[in-house]
């Protein structure tokens, strides 16, 4: 029942917050709507048992990626931009429209649908196979998991981590003055 | 007997340590903490001492081994074994190697505390060096070719910091660059084979591999159309030649000598090109089931001649001692080829000790004069009395004057050599090995005491610099360790007797004792030595001491040789031929430079003397044929491909096609328009040019819908 | 019983959206924007499947990388966004087509 | 599953009457166990974060040989109320250039971010709202969410001041969640689970049990744990996105009324349960100082009450803190973290690491005393 509930909730939250991103035009809200989805998801992921997966997303997420977007978006300018330059005779699109929107979401939607119609025979499948309705911790788990099984990805994640922060750092540097 | 891991282990470790507190905290530290290094150092030496004594001095049998491993990775997964074991492997080999590396590592460092005094580098050499001898030791304790190629590269790595440790002169940088990126040419194919035998055993460890050959696993295997264990062999032998500065890849070793003196004494003479002769000695069955040996023989003679060629006109003290080291090391090739296995390897120890001397005489004798140009010494031999004594002891020894080490060892491989070249029934080409074996010999000699009496002999020819050397004196950093490994110059601590002939016996018993401990390793003992494995943490209670009385027995001996008394013989005609070509050849140093009484031959072939000051343009033929025409070429030809056809056609070509067909158009336009149409060739243009630009707008969202509308019709395609 | 078929039309939902903001918005930032929302919809995918479908945690092991390489890419994307703002003094996409300079 | 307090109370007798009155309802029964609970912690936490800004004043003054509010109720005692009456009927001010959504948003983010981490202060071994198996780790994912506040606030506001005090805030919280995350991995590590019922669990007995005492990393972690908190709830000396000598007030310049109240709240809260995770992971938590073996229900509100104590100690610590030592720089703030703070974090780390190894986890304490 509670698992119903915070379903609902969640999926209510991160829906309403998608169509926010999208729909909004200030950049800053859309990063706001943002944060809103993604707590969803983290929402959704605590009900699909994944307690660390989902709190690591919230860490990750809030506590990282969504700052510093609003860093960026404010060390930019924070202007969300409709340019009609580029009209091509009306025949491609000129990005950031209403048309342009409706035919990203066209593309976006068979794309979709693309890969529904391969996975239709999965998706049929009901009922929770892992754990059934118990949901254990998976920490110990996922610890075990991370450093026998996947443990080559987890040391090249470190160095990706790694080689992201230097690189971050080297290219935001600001420019010497010569 | 137990040995513990924590009795073996500091051999490597003890030098970590010394250099990762130098390298965090010796700045902090007094003297720039080299003393941390010598200690580290002196720690491991005691250590390996312990071992040598238990190995050498009859407390095992002679074919004794140590081997534990401890699983390092373990990817397995579900019913799929996919890991990987480190280990120690200590054999006799790897006891005497570990005492000689320690040791000599000790006195060197010991030199430089004295050498390096006052230098601006001198914490990050005192940081590198205890890193360096700790890769070797762990090279030589390893049990795989895996871990033996980590630490091979942790050697180049420290080699490359050293040789270009005063970074701010143009060649320093150029040497260690060279040095670097020579050895890796060899370092390629050793991986190569590593692999290769990987793949073929699943295990790169020792014993592994010898079962293997043993189990006959690598016959009627091909790489390429190439047997097996010849490819991997042959692969192995380049890395080896690469770090032994084997012919063509020896261009690196006498740029080495950019570095500080102690430091070419550890790295480029004593112990890292030793690697490559000991990877050599460690794989001989694979070379032997490869039908390699020939072909290292050859190696070796061609670099143990052409070396020596060069070395006679070199004018800096080291270059020639650079030269002597990559003939030296084509020796020991030759004795790995010929099948002289434990002479080979006396005389990788016999070579690294009075190398090393070499080094750090000429060293000390740098120190003193700040010259490192002979035609500007002379006369020396007053000054530094105790550089003198060890320089011209160690001098006799490379000459291979009977008494001492030198003779032991090189004679020993010379006398197999003639052995292999002439009576073993061989393909008569092959005795060019001997030949050119010989002529070496006689031109070490002739060369190394023509350095003897440049710079200790005669009337100062520079008497600005004579008058300012410092007088020697007698001191613990800086000539005690010179005058300890001169002691081991001498030839009856190899061989029991001086000459390693069996004319005088010291030491009773043991007397051959590098013949019965260093043998070929028998392969067949090695089917099932899984069992002689032992895990790393436990105490092993794994013992197999010997009875004394089979010591005295000729268990070390391969057995009766039929052609014993040709062997015999050979190496009695070999030893008094070596004998006379070393006396001859300090004689006739002796008349050109001392007494002048014949002159110098220099002049007279001014063309051939050209050539060897040119080192036989190798280095102008790898700058100009490999790199300019071969790298550079093709970094020409990619840019060329780049600017030339990229960009001109791929970039350039859109606007040019598009100009083109502006301009048919405008010919459209021009001829066609009153006969046809105004209106329909300029739409048709329009048109076309629109199409063009709608898929090339830059615009990266209308990429990324392509990129979604392709893959979304593949999908669609192959699902429908 | 919440079915797996719920879990993926949110996910379908928050990839429409997020290809949606891909390709429409024009600002760089709205673009690194929307490939999170692509991330999340596939990371939440991983995990419904690994619950509904497999019989081991694999799902959330991937669900964590993704994470992870959605931070380091937030991060360089940001770093790249900021600097292309140095040079160009706007972050508009379609100022974005040169190679060079 | 996770133990809850709705878990811990189905032990006893009396749950099954309440389960029998809800006609065996059990998710109700729960859900309303839970709103009772949720409530109660709230309330109690809005009251002593209330009273914290009485306690601020009542100490600064004792440490300044003043009086400080004496005139509202005994010893000032309903000064608390009097503000909260005047910030309730103040004028709700907006600016006129703010962003009006953000302008909302901000303060409510603040507040929902403290709030949700009451969910796992773990006030007692029963009486915990809920005690997760991630436990530390959400409670530091969640209270970023108050820096997200700050931020947000300090951009809407459309002003400079509030600007500057923003981006600090913001800047600033990331940073130190960097050491004080790996100090809490240190203890997570010992402990060998991130739940608080576990780690409480693990220090049990008398004060050299605690895992301050257990080795010298943790020691010394201990108090990069309580800097990196300072900083990251903009206490003094780390206060610099409020800096009123330099930002007027920082983030909450433009804000009035209850939307002030609800920063100031938060900040007062948050303060209050950095102290009482400090308190279970160094302090021993909610433990007894003696070794008894009964579970009865009295007891519970007898750990609750040492909980509390224990957090209001170092309560008192941080306000002393605030009015003793002066405010720093932003460059030295940063030096701090980067410098100083995260590298010891990260030794301790690995020392922590290898003391587990070597003396297979017992403590100081334990390896003196217990042979």
């Amino acid at each position: 029942m509670f698992v119903q509930i915070l379903f609902g909730l969640s999926a209510l939250l991160t829906i309403s917050c998608v169509i926010g991103v999208v729909a909004t035009r200030n950049i800053m809200h859309s990063c706001v709507f943002l944060l809103g989805t993604l707590l969803g998801v983290a929402g959704l992921y605590a009900t699909l048992g994944a307690d660390f997966v989902a709190v690591t997303q919230i860490m990750v997420y809030v506590g990282g990626v969504v700052i510093l977007m609003l860093f960026a978006v404010m060390l930019t300018g924070g202007k969300d931009f409709v340019s009609k330059a580029q009209n091509l005779l009306g025949l491609a699109p000129t990005m950031g429209n209403k048309w342009t929107y409706s035919l990203a979401g066209l593309v976006a939607l068979v794309f979709v649908l693309t890969n529904v119609k391969l996975l239709s025979n999965i998706i049929t499948d009901a009922g929770p196979k892992t754990f059934g309705n118990e949901m254990p911790s998976t920490v110990s788990q996922l610890g075990h998991l991370l450093v026998k099984d996947h443990v080559l990805a987890f040391e090249l994640s470190s160095v990706l981590l790694l080689g992201a922060l230097v690189g971050a750092a080297i290219i935001a540097r600001p420019k010497k003055k010569q | 007997m137990e040995y513990s891991v924590g009795s073996i282990a500091p051999i490597f470790l003890a030098p970590v340590l010394a250099f990762v507190i130098n390298a965090f905290f010796g700045r902090r530290l007094p003297r720039n903490g080299d003393w941390v290094a010598v200690l580290g150092v002196f720690i491991s030496f005691i250590f390996s001492a312990r071992i040598f004594g238990d190995f050498v001095f009859g407390k095992f049998a002679t074919d004794y081994y140590i081997h534990k491993t401890f699983t390092w990775l373990d990817l397995s997964y579900m019913d799929q074994v996919w890991k990987f074991d480190l280990g120690i492997y200590i054999d006799n080999m790897a006891a005497i190697m570990l005492l000689m590396v320690s040791g000599v590592a000790t006195l060197i460092h010991l030199f430089s505390t004295w050498y390096m005094d006052h230098d601006p580098r001198h914490g990050r050499f005192f940081t590198f060096l205890p890193l360096f001898t700790s890769a070797m030791l762990g090279l030589v304790l390893s049990d795989n070719l895996l871990a033996l190629f980590m630490f091979w590269e942790v050697m180049g790595f420290c080699s490359y910091s050293l040789i270009g440790i005063y970074y701010e002169k143009e060649e320093a940088g150029d040497a260690s660059i060279k040095a670097f990126m020579t050895t890796r040419v060899g370092d390629v194919f050793l991986l190569l084979g590593i692999v290769a035998i990987y793949m073929v055993i699943g295990s790169v460890t020792y014993t592994d591999i010898y079962a293997a050959i043993a189990e006959g696993k690598f016959a009627g295997q091909s790489v390429l159309g190439i047997g097996l264990a010849t490819f991997t062999g042959f692969c192995l032998f380049l890395g080896a030649m690469g770090k032994s500065a084997q012919f063509p890849l020896h261009v690196w070793l006498p740029d080495a000598m950019m570095g500080p003196t102690p430091g070419s004494a550890l790295i480029h003479a004593a112990t890292m090109v030793a690697a490559g002769v000991y990877l050599s000695l460690r794989m001989y069955p694979l070379m032997v089931a490869g039908d390699l040996t020939a072909f290292i023989a050859i190696i070796g003679a061609i670099t143990a001649f052409g070396a020596a060629t060069i070395a006679l006109v070199q004018t800096d003290i080291k270059a020639v001692l650079a030269f002597s080291t990559i003939s030296q090391l084509g020796y020991m090739m030759i004795g790995v080829g010929v099948g002289s296995y434990n002479a080979a390897f006396m005389h990788l120890i016999t070579h690294a000790v009075f190398k090393a001397c070499l080094f750090l005489s000429a060293g000390s004798v740098i120190h003193s004069i700040h010259e490192q140009q002979m035609p500007k010494m002379g006369g020396l031999r007053k000054k530094l009395p105790y550089t003198f004594i060890a320089m011209f002891c160690c001098s006799l020894a490379i000459a291979g004057v009977p008494f001492f080490s030198g003779f032991v060892s090189k004679d020993r491989i010379l006398g197999d050599a003639l052995y292999w070249g002439f009576m073993a029934g061989q393909n008569p080409m092959l005795a060019i090995v001997p030949i050119l074996g010989f002529a070496g010999a006689f031109l070490t000699a002739f060369y190394m005491f023509r350095m003897i009496f440049l710079t200790f002999f005669g009337t100062p020819r520079d008497q600005h610099i004579y008058d300012h050397a410092h007088q020697e004196h007698l001191s613990f950093t800086s000539n005690v360790p010179l005058l300890i490994l001169t002691v081991f110059t001498l030839g009856f601590w190899y061989a029991g007797s001086l000459t390693g002939q069996g004319i005088v016996n010291v030491m009773g018993a043991k007397t051959e004792w590098f013949k019965i401990l260093v043998e070929a390793p028998q392969v067949e003992k090695f089917v099932g030595s899984e069992a002689k494995k032992t895990p790393f943490i436990e105490p092993t209670t794994y013992t197999e001491t010997l009875p004394v009385a089979v010591l005295d027995g000729q268990t070390g001996y391969a057995g009766p040789n039929p052609d014993e008394h040709k062997i015999h013989s050979a190496h009695v005609i070999g030893a008094v031929a070596s004998i006379i070509i070393a006396l001859t050849g300090i004689f006739l140093a002796f008349l050109m430079y001392v007494k002048g009484a014949i002159k110098p031959l220099a002049p007279k072939f001014p063309g051939y003397v050209r050539t060897l000051q040119n080192r036989y343009y190798f280095d102008k033929v790898y700058q100009d044929i490999v790199i300019k025409k071969g790298l550079l070429g093709l970094n020409r030809l990619l840019a060329w491909f780049d600017m030339g056809i990229y960009d001109r056609f791929a970039v350039d070509g859109w606007a040019k096609v598009n100009r083109v067909l502006f301009r048919i158009a405008k010919w459209f336009d021009n001829v066609v328009i009153d006969a046809v149409g105004v209106d329909g060739a300029g739409v048709a243009v329009n048109l076309f040019n629109l199409v063009l630009r709608i898929v090339q707008s830059g615009k990266i969202q209308f990429y990324f819908i392509m990129l979604i509308v392709v893959l979304c019709s593949y999908i669609w395609t192959l699902n429908f | 019983m919440i079915s797996l078929a719920s879990y993926l039309v949110i996910s379908l939902i928050l990839f429409v959206a997020g290809i949606t903001v891909m390709v429409a918005r024009k600002n760089l930032v709205a673009i690194l924007l929307g490939v999170e929302l692509v991330l999340n919809a596939a990371a939440l995918n991983f995990v419904a499947y690994s619950r509904y479908l497999a019989n081991n945690l694999d799902g959330h092991i991937f669900s964590l990388f993704i994470i992870v390489i959605a931070a380091s890419e937030a991060a360089v994307g940001l770093a790249i966004v900021i600097r292309f703002f140095q040079i160009k003094d706007t972050i508009h996409v379609d100022e974005a087509t040169q190679l060079r300079n | 599953m996770n133990q809850t307090i709705v878990s811990y109370l189905s032990k006893y007798e009396f749950y099954k009457t309440l389960l029998d009155l809800f006609g065996g309802n059990e998710s109700l029964l729960a859900f309303v166990i839970y709103l009772i609970a949720a409530l109660v912690v709230i309330l109690v936490c809005a009251t002593i974060g209330g009273f914290g800004t009485y306690a601020e004043r009542k100490i600064s003054a004792d440490l300044q040989a003043r009086m400080g509010p004496n005139r509202v109720g005994p010893y000032g005692l309903l000064q608390v109320l009097a503000d909260g009456i005047k910030m309730i009927t103040k004028e709700d001010i907006m600016p006129f250039a703010a962003d009006k959504f953000l302008f909302y948003l901000a303060p409510l983010l603040a507040l929902v971010g403290v709030f949700a981490t009451l969910a796992v202060v773990p006030w007692s071994s029963g009486f915990a709202l809920t005690d997760l198996n991630v436990g530390v780790f959400y409670l530091i994912a969640i209270s970023s969410l108050v820096g997200l506040g700050i931020f947000l606030g300090g951009y809407a506001s459309n002003s400079k001041w509030s600007m500057l005090g923003g981006m600090r805030g913001a800047s600033q919280i990331i940073s130190y969640e960097i050491p004080v995350t790996l100090s809490v991995l240190a203890i997570v590590l010992m402990a060998g689970g991130m739940s608080f019922g576990t780690i409480v669990g693990q220090q049990k007995g008398l004060p050299f049990n605690w895992y301050l005492f257990h080795n010298p990393f943790t020691f010394i972690g201990f108090f990069v744990y309580f800097t990196g908190a300072l900083a990251e709830t903009n206490r003094a000396p780390f206060d610099l996105p409020e800096a009123e000598s330099e930002l007027v007030s920082g983030y909450h310049t433009e804000y009035t009324g209850m939307r002030f109240g609800f920063f100031a709240l938060a900040e007062y809260i948050e303060i209050f349960v950095v102290c009482g995770v400090a308190a279970a992971l160094f302090l021993g938590g909610s433990n007894l100082p003696i070794n008894i073996n009964i579970d009865i229900l009295p007891l519970q509100f007898v750990e609750i009450i040492i909980f509390i104590t224990k957090t209001l100690l170092l309560y008192y610590v941080v306000i002393w803190i605030r009015w003793t030592l002066p405010r720093l720089r932003v460059d030295q703030l940063m030096s701090i973290c980067w410098k100083y703070l995260t590298p010891i974090a990260i030794f301790n780390l690995v020392g922590c690491a290898i003391w587990m190894v070597a003396f297979n986890g017992r403590s100081l304490a334990d390896l003196i005393i217990g042979h």
